[in-house]
């Protein structure tokens, strides 16, 4: 091996490169950031995208407007729901159709439980990252059975494409309100185990607390929404904001952390998660009876008019959205999918991990809870 | 000698470790099949972090081309014996991406496939199923994918640089209508 | 709420409601950058995400800009038309820096130029040698039956040897 | 006769180092076992463990060079060796007057090689991997250093068998109860040794992809296996002979072996890593502390009070 004479002066040897992703445990899906490291702080950030590029956006335009519904739960994988709710709500929207009041129900209660899902999917992310393995293994155990009550719901355990223009397909199984009710039970009864044992725990508040502060004017300029937003202390939800769906017929907190760190976002998840309970526990009490579904026309007739709206959803990473344009035709113009994790996963990461120590770099990654299929489409 | 091969099959159908990459959406069945619910450490399978370590390359759903390049680098990295898993229905034939651009239609065309599981998205049961029927014919000496590769090396090089090094645009008749300014 | 539609209107842009809590405006080229600074500058702080949309018929790009003010709870749609034979739009990278990841995406979606814009190199795709994919004259079908579905003994060009069992 | 006295006590050799190894491999089984039970599933056989190394070295295998080839020898012959010199149960292969310093040494000595090794593999991840590992063992031989010195100066002598005889007659005499605080500052120390939670910053798998075995396939990682489980059972066999009173015989030795695991299980169950820096500079102030404590303890009793 020859020794280059230059080698102190030379910037080359000063730095090596280091993959984080896409073969590695550290990150979230398939998706990587090429780091420049000097040591073991990072130096500089490259996104690397387009592993799960799909072409969603030119799929669509190849599809029915009905069809589309089986195509974009793919979109965000771990929590397909607010996909398949925020076309219905576009589409609703530009064709006048009016949803009865026991669809939307219905719809706030699938929402709310793949949010919970996707919560604790979330913060069992910040135990793999840390090596808290029992956490893992008993958050990912109890997200088990929200995917059961969904395969009896909708016969699905991920995807359930259960959605449709006009409604829901099936109306609630008998039965399976008490049974929404029994896991709500459960899940309070574990929560404060949880809160014992993964937020009060004192190493996962070391490594967490203060790592990766956001301002809720960083915040706000790089487009962060949801609880990452809120976490900054920038309180908005679009649930309040702007409500769709019943919301506005329910009672429920923003629950306020804000200091801006990784801490306070898995924090805001967690306090975020039981107002999700508090949301269904009063959708199973208020719920009407009633049609579950309008007529809508046959899928080959089915046709948008023309125009665009954009429609968002407040799922639990921020705002998921859907821009559709429609020309009159049975299928699409075109449709844009707004992920959340765009702005964050491929510009504000390279800001915020430049200094950061490579420990730390997969559990800011995983705090920030982003999901790469969401923008790589 | 073929006792011993015997054994060393039934060994190796015993302790099988996967390789911690998730190269689709089928990856989010995985935890629940890793974790307290159905615990597929019970059969031996544990994931591995990095490919020299793994005995299994699991194909978690479609395959966009940027990341066909990186399966192929992981198998090749992968030490033999070696087996592949292609995991939903867009492994066999491209499932719902069928008329994609970016997602390869056959996984059995760039690297060899070894057991492949359908359905979008597979149950954990199935998962398992398919772990259980691999360990079978690993113990019964039937999973010789790697051996394949091996034969038929210039056969899939050139399947894969047909689509990872393409020189030309793949239309060239609607190239020439439209051309940028 | 309704001032800004009306501060909007006697700007000379045509503007319009699309929902409950969303406006369109549509804009010219060379006036967007105006509109959307004065946008930001009444309270539209977030970048929430750039489009496109390929009207092939009437020979145009419409990209489709989309601010959220957190204040007043609004969206604020911003439309401007480029044509489609010479696609080529200032950079907006200066109101916010996130806009240059979207229009890097743009480019290599649509083949929009941005100017202004240091970093359009290829994003999600790899060794992209066709016209940009989004674009409505691009038959992906096509594309896949012809790079992806081939039989075993075609040989495309290549010299693809026979496959032993 | 000299040879045939040489021959047996090769034969006896090998005979220690398989009984070591085939020890640390079910402590591993068993240690993957209760994890699993404490995280509310089945997990593996406990015989699991020795069909993965089988299988490793039935596997094909990648060198990176000569030097990686070496170090992972260099890897697990001093943890071999060490074996030799510790008394299990009432057993010693090679008795020696400074068999603690003996030991001691040769524990870092593998560390060594290993580091040799996985560094030629040229691989960033298991750079920083064994720069994590190296820094770790900065962290808790220095406790431990200190813990051994209070016992050189406790029982005035470094030959472990004799430390093991001064401990014997009842409970009351074992070391634990004469010098508790060194325990607690070897316990803590002995997480740290074995690579477990809080203190598994080396492989840490989401950080750096496992680190230094990044690059180790198929035997290398069989060697890296062994070395870990010899490692395993000499690490808490030094901790069972030294504070434990030893052991009439080697079922009761492999007993207290595995409570001592059990211990280093449960933390490891319950606990997230540390960063580097934050675990190092923790065992440079709690278990540190206690040790030295210990020493001076030790000192006055028997230099001013001559207990």
């Amino acid at each position: 091996m020859e020794l280059n004479p230059l080698r102190e002066s030379n910037d080359d040897y000063k730095y090596y490169e280091l993959f984080i992703g896409p073969n590695h445990p550290g990150i979230e899906g398939n998706f990587s950031y090429v780091l420049k490291m000097k040591g073991h702080t990072v130096e500089e950030a490259t996104p690397d995208p387009g592993l799960l590029h799909r072409g969603f956006e030119k799929l669509m335009e190849r599809r029915l407007w009905t069809q589309n519904l089986a195509l974009i739960p793919r979109i965000c994988v771990p929590e397909p729901d607010v996909n398949e709710v925020a076309y219905c709500l576009g589409v609703e929207h530009m064709m006048g159709i009016e949803v009865p009041k026991r669809a939307q129900y219905i719809r706030v209660i699938v929402l709310e439980l793949a949010r919970i899902a996707s919560f604790l999917f979330g913060i069992s992310g910040l135990g793999g990252t840390t090596g808290h393995y029992t956490s893992v293994q008993w958050l990912i155990g109890d997200r088990d059975y929200i995917l059961d009550l969904f395969e009896w719901l909708t016969g699905g355990r991920v995807y359930h494409i259960y959605q449709y223009p006009g409604g829901v397909k099936n109306d609630l199984p008998d039965g399976w309100l008490d049974k929404l009710s029994d896991f709500l039970d459960y899940l309070e009864k574990r929560l404060p185990e949880y809160d014992k044992f993964i937020f009060q725990n004192p190493i996962i508040q070391k490594r967490t607390v203060g790592l990766g502060y956001i301002s809720p004017e960083d915040a706000i300029e790089n487009g962060l929404t949801g609880p990452n937003l809120r976490a900054s202390g920038v309180m908005y939800d679009i649930r309040k904001a702007q409500p769709y769906l019943v919301y506005n017929e329910l009672d429920f907190d923003i629950p306020k952390t804000g200091d801006g760190d990784a801490f306070s976002r898995v924090l805001q998840r967690r306090l975020e998660l039981g107002e999700s309970i508090k949301i269904l526990r009063q959708c199973v009490k208020q719920i009407p009876e009633g049609p579950h579904k309008t007529k809508v026309p046959n899928p080959f007739q089915f046709r948008v008019p023309k125009g665009s709206y954009y429609s968002k959803v407040e799922s639990s990473r921020g705002e998921f959205g859907y821009y559709i344009v429609s020309d009159g035709d049975v299928k699409p113009y075109r449709v844009y999918v707004r992920g959340p994790s765009y702005s964050i996963g491929l510009y504000y990461a390279t800001k915020a991990l430049i200094g950061m120590r490579i420990e730390d770099v997969p559990v800011w990654i995983h705090t920030t809870d982003m999901c790469p299929p969401d923008f790589d489409r | 000698m073929s006792e011993w091969t015997e054994i060393v099959d039934y060994f190796r159908g015993r302790s099988m470790w996967m390789l911690h990459y998730c190269t689709g959406c089928g990856a989010i069945e995985l935890p629940p099949t890793m974790t307290s619910r159905w615990d597929m450490e019970r059969f031996g399978i544990t994931p591995m972090a990095t490919p020299r370590q793994a005995d299994i390359l699991l194909i978690t759903g479609y395959l966009a081309i940027k990341t066909l390049k990186r399966v192929v680098y992981t198998y090749e990295q992968m030490q033999a014996p070696k087996w592949v898993l292609g995991f939903g229905s867009c492994t066999i034939n491209g499932g719902i991406y069928w008329d994609s651009y970016n997602v390869i239609e056959s996984l059995d065309k760039y690297i060899p496939v070894d057991i492949y599981i359908a359905g979008c998205m597979p149950r954990p049961e199935a998962i398992l199923d398919a772990f259980v029927k691999l360990k079978e014919m690993v113990q019964k000496g039937e999973a010789k994918g790697y051996e394949k590769y091996v034969k038929n090396y210039d056969w899939y090089k050139a399947n894969q640089d047909r689509v990872l090094k393409r020189t030309s645009p793949v239309l060239k008749e609607i190239e020439k209508v439209t051309k940028i300014g | 709420m309704a001032d800004i539609i009306d501060e909007i209107k006697s700007m000379d842009l045509k503007t319009s409601w699309l929902g409950d809590w969303e406006f369109e405006v549509l804009t010219p080229k060379d006036r967007l950058a105006a509109t959307l600074s004065y946008l930001k500058a009444k309270g539209f702080k977030a970048f929430m995400g750039l489009s496109c949309v390929d009207w092939i018929e009437e020979g145009n790009f419409e990209l489709v800009y989309i601010l959220q003010s957190y204040d007043l709870a609004l969206e604020a749609i911003v439309k401007t038309k480029i044509p489609r034979q010479r696609p080529v739009i200032e950079s907006m990278g200066t109101l916010w820096k996130l806009c240059e990841v979207y229009e890097r995406e743009m480019h290599e979606f649509f083949g929009i130029e941005f100017t202004g814009n240091p970093n359009l190199k290829p994003f999600f795709l790899e060794n992209w040698l066709d016209i940009p994919p989004l674009r409505k004259d691009f038959d992906t079908l096509a594309f896949s039956e012809e790079l992806f579905e081939f039989k075993e003994d075609e040989t495309h060009g290549i010299k693809s040897p026979k496959r032993i069992e | 006769m000299v040879i045939v006295e040489f021959l047996i006590k090769l034969a006896q050799g090998f005979g220690i180092g398989a009984l070591a190894l085939a020890t640390g491999l079910l402590f591993g089984g068993i240690g993957r076992k209760i994890m699993a039970r404490i995280q509310r599933r089945y997990g593996p056989p406990f015989t699991q463990n020795f069909i993965d190394l089988f299988k490793l070295f039935s596997k094909g295998s990648v060198s990176h060079g000569w030097a990686f080839d070496l170090g992972l020898v260099a890897g697990f012959a001093p943890m071999l060796a060490a074996i030799m010199f510790l008394p299990i149960g009432p057993f010693t292969l090679l008795p020696s007057d400074s068999s603690l310093i003996m030991i001691v040494y040769l524990m870092m000595m593998a560390y060594l090689g290993m580091a040799m090794g996985v560094l030629a593999s040229g691989n960033p991840n298991s750079a920083i991997g064994m720069s994590r590992a190296l820094m770790l063992m900065a962290g808790y031989e220095v406790p431990f250093a200190a813990v051994i010195f209070s016992v050189y100066l406790f029982s005035k002598t470094g030959y472990l068998t004799q430390i093991v005889a001064q401990q014997s007659g009842g409970f009351m005499n074992w070391n634990i109860v004469k010098m508790p605080l060194g325990f607690l500052a070897v316990e803590i120390a002995l997480q740290g040794m074995l690579g477990e939670k809080p203190f598994d910053q080396a492989i840490a798998p989401a950080e750096i992809a496992s680190g230094p075995m990044v690059e180790l396939g198929g035997k290398y990682l069989g060697f890296g296996m062994i070395q870990h489980s010899v490692g395993l059972f000499l690490e808490t066999g030094i901790v069972v002979d030294l504070f434990l009173g030893g052991a009439p015989n080697f079922w009761i030795f492999i007993a207290k072996q595995f409570v001592l695991y059990f211990v280093v299980i449960l933390v490891d169950a319950i606990l997230p890593r540390l960063r580097i820096h934050e675990a190092t500079s923790f065992f440079w102030k709690l278990p540190l502390f206690l040790g030295i404590l210990q020493a001076v303890i030790v000192i006055i009793q028997g230099g001013v009070l001559n207990v």
